[in-house]
């Protein structure tokens, strides 16, 4: 489905990525795994077009997507859950998730997939009309991938979408991330929790210095003796 | 005196002068500073004084038979072998621009006189510059201050604020002998930079020396954009006359909102600025109709020249527009300082304000109102005239004094609905 | 055995919503303390009482003897009290050196004694190599190890830390463990605020569980992580 | 008197609502304090007398396609200037809507003088005088359309779906591009919808007005200082401003002193954001 | 240690070449208008190294402060006129006054963020200047004039050439950008800095964030006032129109930001080009009328859109957001 080759980029002169490649398959889900500053995050940026890649290609269902705009992204099925959340912080919960589904007309489409969501994150119901700024952190974190979710997307990916929640929640929106998959969505993820990552993820990459390093099923990774000593650090 | 004590410090003050010294002009060209708004709301007022003064540069430099005014059949100053006159433009921006650009066209380009569209506050700052480097400076700058200060080459060749308004009170008394008109009270409206604080300050004195009593006295903001609270004052002390001194933005607000809150003022005498502009018939239109307005000239003086020049400008100078007499004004002061600078036959500053002080000039070749150009020693020419026209059938008319008066005045003025 | 911090009836009120209710419990200098609960607890809201960011509605914050209640940010910084922000709040348009040094100024009255400071700091956080970098640049982790250094070169004696380790893989989590222990050697209290249980269960002294804004129990890791209540609200099942 | 300050008051505060909102929405989706507002409200001013001088068309009439042109003008600054100013720090965006304005006022001066001009032919005109009070007719126009105004530009941006997304790009730039937004072409239809509000406000200010290039400048002022006063990013709020300073201009200047009207409207400015920082419906 | 006054003597080296360059470059001159044009440069050079304080520094943009630098202005005029005393006097008194007035409305406006700061100091000056406008005492709308030969130039600091003024000015511009080198990377410079990039952040470390704004406000106040003493006296004359309009307020932030805000130079280049671009597209392009005004706005956009961050960009490309390698790492 998502087809990265030879991708390098990096900002304002300052390279971060070198040569990175990675594919995720229709129905699957992917982790792309790695250290801090290792440039996962500025891979998902280039795919979702936010960073010019300096050389590389990035191929969406057998096209080039390279230089198509951010916003056009959701038109093609793909969503992003950014690092950080980026909600919108002086509207409401609700605004923010009818926001998410700013592409869609469809009206009953979106009232069910919000019923949808409220049922995955009740929480998110109780503050519905809340100012997004004022959640605690881990509310936040809930809208920004309830929001995300609004869009219907084929592809969707995932920047540390533990970050900052609380071990429940985390189970909970594992659950579901693998629930939305079995559903037929394609996923991407990106996760410091690795061993939990590694157990559900079909494919995954470890990447360091923005390079490929290993890659394997989930199982072989989760095995790799590699990835224990440095990156899980068992 | 106190002027002679003044006098001499200002002439030691010319003698340590500074150590840039000009240079006299070679070229062939006689050089004259103007300076005129040439951005904000005034430029086009300054456009149309510029237009003015180009007719009289052209009456000076090229032979012109039908208009029968000194210089005008010669071609350029005979006195200086037919030098030709030239105008150098600056800016007026604000008041400490008048000084720097006053500079500048003194000092860079070489102007050997400066004139202009001056407000008194802009007359003041560029004084400074004429005065160090001892060029005459002719300015209708109205603030009767000007020529208290002790200024040694300034000079004014129309009446200053005090005439102005003392014409207008006396008016007031005409009217009320003649036409019983029964006028008492006034209020008066004035903007608050030094053009209409200082008229408020003689028109406080008037009223009070010729008997009226004030029931209201407004300063207002003059870049207000509204000037309701100002109308409804007005409105409700409802005197028999309103006397304002106003630009022209606020005048048409002014007569806009009068309008709008249905007051009909008996008389609004204005003083000039806003009063004396050929916008106020195109913005206002039969809305000027009645107003009044203190001046110095008018299109219809009973003199043959003043037609003569007046068509002259209106047909090749200013697009048909009439001749305004603050326009007329303006470039006069072009005209005399020309004529002075021809009469010393140099450009020497000392000499140019010796003849000044002694100007010639025949009576009968006049286009002004009252005797001629004979400059008291503070500049101030004496032989000037007030006079006061009142807006009819869209032109300004003359109603006082008695003696030149073309029609007579309207009084009091008829009430919205009627008009 | 001194108590550094106390909180006494502490009541926290936005409008109807109450995030802090009537919490009381005390910190003794040279502990660590992990506080947890679920979202929306009002674990981060109790750090902005004790750091001045906002007033209590009602109860007190008593810190080395004195009372803070009132107190604005700034005073209680100098009083000695550090702090990090879960969303982290660097000065963007500086460098990641200058970030730290004016956090240094707070106890060092000359520019180059704060500097040395800083360069202590900076490597002790293992920010050496970003020293150029215009702060806002960085990204999410490296601002939040930013957050630490800044809040370390105040010098204070009690470091609040909130969610500093998230997102950190493995190793780098044993890295932080190392540092926070290190920064407790130097003689600081911290209180930090974790999710990572792992963190919290290796560093932690004691262990502050908030839920729905109230205090639901307090107790050394072992016997938090067996707490029924806790276990329900926060934990999920069992503990890996 | 008293009433009759009320209508006034309203009435000058309704044109002030109508500059604020254009600043308001710059302010609020852009984060910058446009100081080139006055200028469009003059070129919306312009554009009314021309249509009037050349076809006679009444100001009132002329407000849709002034309001288009307004619009496309906005447009064409935007993609020009603004865009790329977008990109710099929010001072020198302030200063070039600065220079810009002095551009325009200067670039018209050129193309029209300064003479002063009005609107001859205008259809609803007149006077209805209860004694008590004196309705202009003229007035009734900026009061109606200021609210009409109001109430449209405040449901486009909280009910429709463009209107909000205008709001999450000004909430959130990177956040709405991942949603779908497209925010070059936010802020571009919010800079032509200021445009053409300050086109429409012209089109009613032109009604009892006289127009100079220099009209904008002295209303540029009052209608940042509308916008503060009812706080930044409420629609209602700017509208609220607005007519408050009208009637505080009004009431300072009949009960107070002409002289200092707007003494009293600055410092009831500074009291109000004094006490409340973020003004009166800031959030 | 040692490292820092390396700094400072290739500044001080850089220092004196510009003031040497400053005072010879008059010798050349022999027309008094580019003369006149080097004292507005002064003039605005201290205007935008004092607004720098609170504006560039500190992040809190004034569009106010030409309130202080009328306030300058009066308190030299009035000192002369009313009282025959030396502007040097009164020049600091009028310093203190602004700081005063400085202190007594920065307190509540200071607490203001952003654009709402930047319309309450507009509104600050707008009400300045239409009190001084109707006060009788300050001469009102007709101002003052204040040409004064009674006593010794010195004294009046009224002088016929415009040599000692140009001297007298250029003292000031390079003791206040001493001063604002001084600070510059002083414990009050980088707290400024980083109230204006975080307040939060900044009490949340130590800084008594009031207090330096406060102090920073004050600071440019006084400056700026000072600059309005100057150029009072090479003025001779003042009233409000001349020395409160808002644009002196605006023109203020204009140079400041030209030339670079929060840097030494900055607004002393910001000065040079703006004053330049101002005096000569006015004496060049005025016949047409809004021509020069134009021109001047026309160029103003451009430095400003393409150099964002100051014409200062242009010498001092920083080796910004550089990681580095361990190695230079070792040798830092
Ligand atoms: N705007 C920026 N300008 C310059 N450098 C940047 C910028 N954003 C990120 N970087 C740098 O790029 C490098 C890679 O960052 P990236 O966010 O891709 O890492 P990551 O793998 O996602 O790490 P993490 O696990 O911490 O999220 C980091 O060193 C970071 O400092
Ligand atoms: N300024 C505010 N106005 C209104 N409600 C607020 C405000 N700040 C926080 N809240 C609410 O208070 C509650 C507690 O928030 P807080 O940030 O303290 O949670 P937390 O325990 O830190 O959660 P997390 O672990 O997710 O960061 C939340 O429900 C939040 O929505
Ligand atoms: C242009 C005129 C209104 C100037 C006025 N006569 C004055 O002296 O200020
Ligand atoms: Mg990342
Ligand atoms: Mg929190």
């Amino acid at each position: 489905m998502l087809f990265v080759e030879h991708l390098s980029a990096g900002y304002e002169g300052t390279p971060i990525l070198y040569d990175l490649s990675f594919h995720v398959e229709k129905g699957k889900i992917m982790a792309l795994l790695g250290s801090n500053g290792a440039g996962k995050t500025t891979a998902l940026r280039s795919v979702v077009g936010k960073i010019k890649p300096t050389s590389g290609a990035i191929l969406y269902e057998g096209k080039s997507i390279l230089n198509i705009p951010t916003y056009k992204m959701v038109e093609l099925g793909i969503s992003m859950i950014p690092e950080g959340r980026l909600l919108f912080g002086k509207m409401t919960v609700a605004d923010n998730l009818c926001m998410g589904s700013y592409r869609i007309k469809n009206k009953r489409l979106i009232q069910k997939e919000l019923e949808e969501i409220y049922n995955i994150f009740p929480k998110i119901k109780e503050r519905e009309n809340q100012l997004a700024e004022t959640l605690s952190g881990g509310e936040q974190q809930m809208v920004a991938i309830a929001r995300g979710l609004m869009s219907r997307p084929k592809l969707l990916i995932l920047d540390e979408p533990s970050l900052g929640l609380a071990p429940n929640i985390v189970k909970e929106m594992f659950e579901f991330i693998k629930k939305i998959n079995h559903m037929g969505l394609t996923i991407i993820i990106v996760e410091q929790n690795a061993i939990d990552t590694l157990q559900f993820a079909d494919y995954a990459y470890l990447i360091n210095s923005g390079k490929n390093v290993l890659e394997g099923t989930g199982e072989e990774l989760l095995q790799n003796k590699k990835v224990k000593e440095i990156y899980l650090g068992i | 005196t106190k002027y002679n004590e003044k006098q001499i410090e200002h002439n030691d003050y010319s003698q340590d002068e500074s150590p840039i010294s000009i240079k006299e002009s070679k070229e062939e060209t006689v050089k004259i500073g103007v300076l005129l708004p040439m951005s904000g709301a005034q430029s086009k007022a300054g456009q149309e004084v510029k237009a003015a003064m180009n007719m009289f540069v052209d009456i000076i430099n090229e032979s012109t038979d039908d208009i029968d005014i000194p210089l005008a059949q010669s071609q350029g100053l005979p006195n200086l072998g037919g030098r030709k006159i030239e105008l150098v433009y600056g800016d007026l921006k604000s008041a400490d621009t008048a000084l720097s650009e006053a500079e500048r066209l003194i000092t860079s380009e070489g102007a050997v006189g400066i004139c202009g569209l001056f407000s008194s506050a802009n007359t003041k700052t560029a004084a400074v510059s004429t005065e160090k480097y001892g060029v005459p400076l002719i300015s209708e700058g109205t603030s009767p201050t000007l020529t208290q200060k002790g200024y040694e080459y300034f000079f004014r060749v129309f009446p200053d604020d005090t005439m102005y308004v003392e014409d207008s009170f006396l008016y007031l008394v005409e009217l009320n002998e003649t036409k019983q008109a029964d006028i008492k009270t006034v209020a008066l409206v004035s903007e608050d930079t030094e053009f209409g604080k200082n008229i408020a300050n003689v028109e406080k004195e008037c009223a009070e020396k010729y008997g009226f009593s004030i029931v209201e006295n407004i300063t207002y903001s003059s870049n207000a954009t509204n000037l309701i609270s100002e109308s409804l004052k007005l409105k409700k002390a409802d005197p028999d006359v309103v006397m304002m001194s106003s630009y022209i933005s606020d005048v048409i607000l002014y007569i806009k909102t009068f309008k709008q809150l249905n007051y009909s003022p008996k008389m609004i005498m204005g003083q000039r600025g806003g009063f004396m502009t050929s916008e106020l018939f195109t913005a206002l239109g039969s809305d000027a109709e009645g107003l009044c307005s203190t001046s110095a000239w008018s299109l219809d003086l009973q003199i043959p020249l003043v037609a003569k020049l007046g068509n002259l400008y209106k047909e090749n100078y200013s697009d048909g527009v009439d001749m305004i007499a603050d326009v007329l004004k303006c470039s006069t002061d072009l005209y005399v300082l020309c004529l002075a600078i021809n009469q010393a036959g140099s450009t020497d500053a000392d000499a140019i304000k010796e003849a000044m002080l002694n100007l010639i000039y025949p009576e009968d070749k006049l286009f002004i109102a009252g005797t001629g150009f004979n400059f008291n020693e503070v500049g101030q020419n004496v032989g000037t005239s007030a006079l006061i026209c009142q807006i009819k059938d869209g032109k300004y008319q003359t109603v006082y004094p008695d003696s030149i008066k073309a029609y007579d005045g309207l009084f009091p003025l008829p009430s919205w609905e009627e008009k | 055995m001194k108590v550094i911090l106390e909180m006494k009836h502490a009541t926290k009120k936005f409008g109807g919503l109450i995030a802090n209710e009537d919490i009381t419990f005390s910190i003794i200098e040279g502990e660590i303390i992990g506080m947890v609960g679920p979202n929306g607890a009002g674990k981060t809201t109790l750090f902005n009482s004790i750091s001045g960011t906002h007033s209590l509605t009602s109860g007190h914050v008593i810190f080395d003897g004195t009372d803070i209640t009132k107190k604005k940010p700034y005073e209680i910084c100098k009083l000695g009290i550090g702090r990090t922000f879960q969303i982290p709040q660097a000065l963007n348009e500086m460098s990641v050196f200058e970030n730290v040094l004016v956090a240094s100024l707070n106890r060092h009255q000359s520019i180059s004694a704060a500097k040395e400071h800083t360069k202590k700091v900076i490597a002790m956080c293992g920010l050496a190599s970003f020293i150029f970098m215009n702060a806002g640049d960085l990204n999410v982790m490296q601002k939040k190890r930013l957050e630490i250094a800044r809040a370390l070169a105040t010098e204070p004696k009690l470091l609040l830390l909130d969610e500093t380790m998230a997102g950190l893989s493995g190793v780098e989590r044993k890295e932080a463990i190392n540092l926070i222990q290190r920064i407790r050697i130097s003689g600081i209290t911290i209180l930090m605020i974790e999710h990572v249980m792992e963190v919290v269960m290796s560093v932690s002294d004691r262990v502050v569980v908030l839920s729905s804004g109230k205090l639901l129990a307090e107790g050394t890791p072992e016997e938090v992580t067996q707490n029924q209540q806790v276990i329900q609200a926060y934990l999920g099942g069992s503990v890996h | 008197m008293v009433i009759q300050c009320i209508f006034e008051g309203i009435v000058i505060g309704s044109i002030l609502a109508l500059i604020a909102m254009g600043i308001a929405l710059i302010w609020g989706v852009m984060n910058v304090l446009s100081f080139s507002q006055g200028e469009f409200l003059m070129i919306g001013m312009y554009i009314t007398f021309f249509l009037n001088k050349k076809w006679g068309i009444d100001p009132i009439l002329s407000i849709p396609f002034t309001a288009i042109l307004m619009f496309l003008i906005g447009l064409l600054i935007y993609k020009t200037l603004i865009r790329k100013a977008l990109k710099g720090p929010i001072l020198s965006q302030r200063l070039i809507t600065f220079a810009l304005s002095m551009v325009l006022v200067n670039g018209m001066l050129m193309l029209v003088t300064s003479e002063f001009r009005t609107i001859q032919k205008i259809t609803f005109s007149g006077i209805i005088d209860f004694g008590f009070l004196v309705i202009s007719k003229e007035k009734l126009v900026p009061l109606t359309v200021s609210i009409l105004v109001t109430t449209v530009l405040f449901f486009f941006m909280n009910k429709t779906n463009t209107g909000k997304a205008i709001r999450a790009t000004s909430l959130d730039k990177d956040a709405a591009e991942l949603v779908g937004i497209n925010t070059e072409f936010s802020y571009a239809l919010a800079f032509g919808i200021a445009s053409a509000i300050a086109g429409i406000a012209g089109c009613v200010l032109a009604y009892y007005y006289y127009i100079t290039p220099t009209v904008g400048t002295s209303f540029l002022l009052f209608g940042l200082i509308a916008v503060a006063l009812g706080g930044f990013g409420s629609i209602f709020g700017a509208y609220i401003g607005g007519i408050l300073m009208g009637l505080v201009d009004v009431f300072a200047g009949v009960y107070f002193n002409t002289a200092f009207k707007y003494v009293a409207v600055c410092v009831l400015f500074m009291l109000v954001v004094s006490l409340r920082p973020k003004g009166l419906f800031g959030k | 240690m040692r490292k820092f006054i390396n700094i400072n003597k290739y500044f001080i080296v850089k220092f004196l070449a510009g003031l040497l360059a400053a005072i010879v470059l008059p010798l050349f001159i022999k027309t008094p208008f580019p003369l006149h044009v080097m004292i507005l440069i002064c003039i605005w050079a201290i205007m935008g190294m004092g607004w720098n304080f609170i504006g560039g520094y500190a992040g809190q943009v004034s569009n106010g402060h030409a309130l202080f630098y009328g306030i300058g202005a009066y308190t030299c005029g009035i000192g002369v006129k009313n009282f025959g005393a030396s502007p040097w006097v009164t020049m600091w008194i009028g310093v203190m006054i602004s700081m005063g007035i400085a202190f007594v409305l920065g307190a509540p406006l200071l607490r203001l963020k952003g654009h709402y700061f930047a319309l309450a100091t507009m509104a600050m000056a707008e009400c300045g200047r239409i009190i001084f406008l109707n006060w009788s005492y300050v001469g009102g709308a007709t101002g003052i004039d204040f040409f004064d030969r009674s006593k010794p130039s010195w004294y009046t600091m009224q002088f016929t050439s415009k040599y000692p003024y140009y001297y007298i000015f250029l003292f000031f511009v390079a003791l206040i950008l001493l001063l604002t080198k001084g600070l510059d990377k002083s414990k009050f410079g980088y707290y400024l800095r980083a109230i204006k990039a975080n307040e939060n952040s900044a009490q949340s470390v130590g800084i008594h964030t009031a207090k330096y704004k406060l102090l920073a406000f004050m600071l440019s106040a006084g400056i700026v006032s000072l600059a309005g003493s100057l150029y009072a006296n090479y003025l001779q004359y003042i009233d409000p129109t001349v020395v409160m309009p808002l644009n002196i307020s605006m023109m203020i932030c204009l140079v400041a930001v030209m030339g670079g805000i929060g840097t030494v130079i900055g607004p002393l280049v910001g000065a040079i080009v703006l004053t330049i671009i101002s005096e000569y597209t006015r004496a060049t392009f005025s016949y047409i009328n809004g021509f020069d005004l134009f021109v001047y706005g026309v160029l103003v956009i451009i430095i400003v859109l393409y150099m964002p961050n100051g014409l200062i960009s242009l010498f001092n490309k920083k080796q910004k957001n550089k990681i580095l390698t361990p190695l230079e790492m070792e040798r830092k």
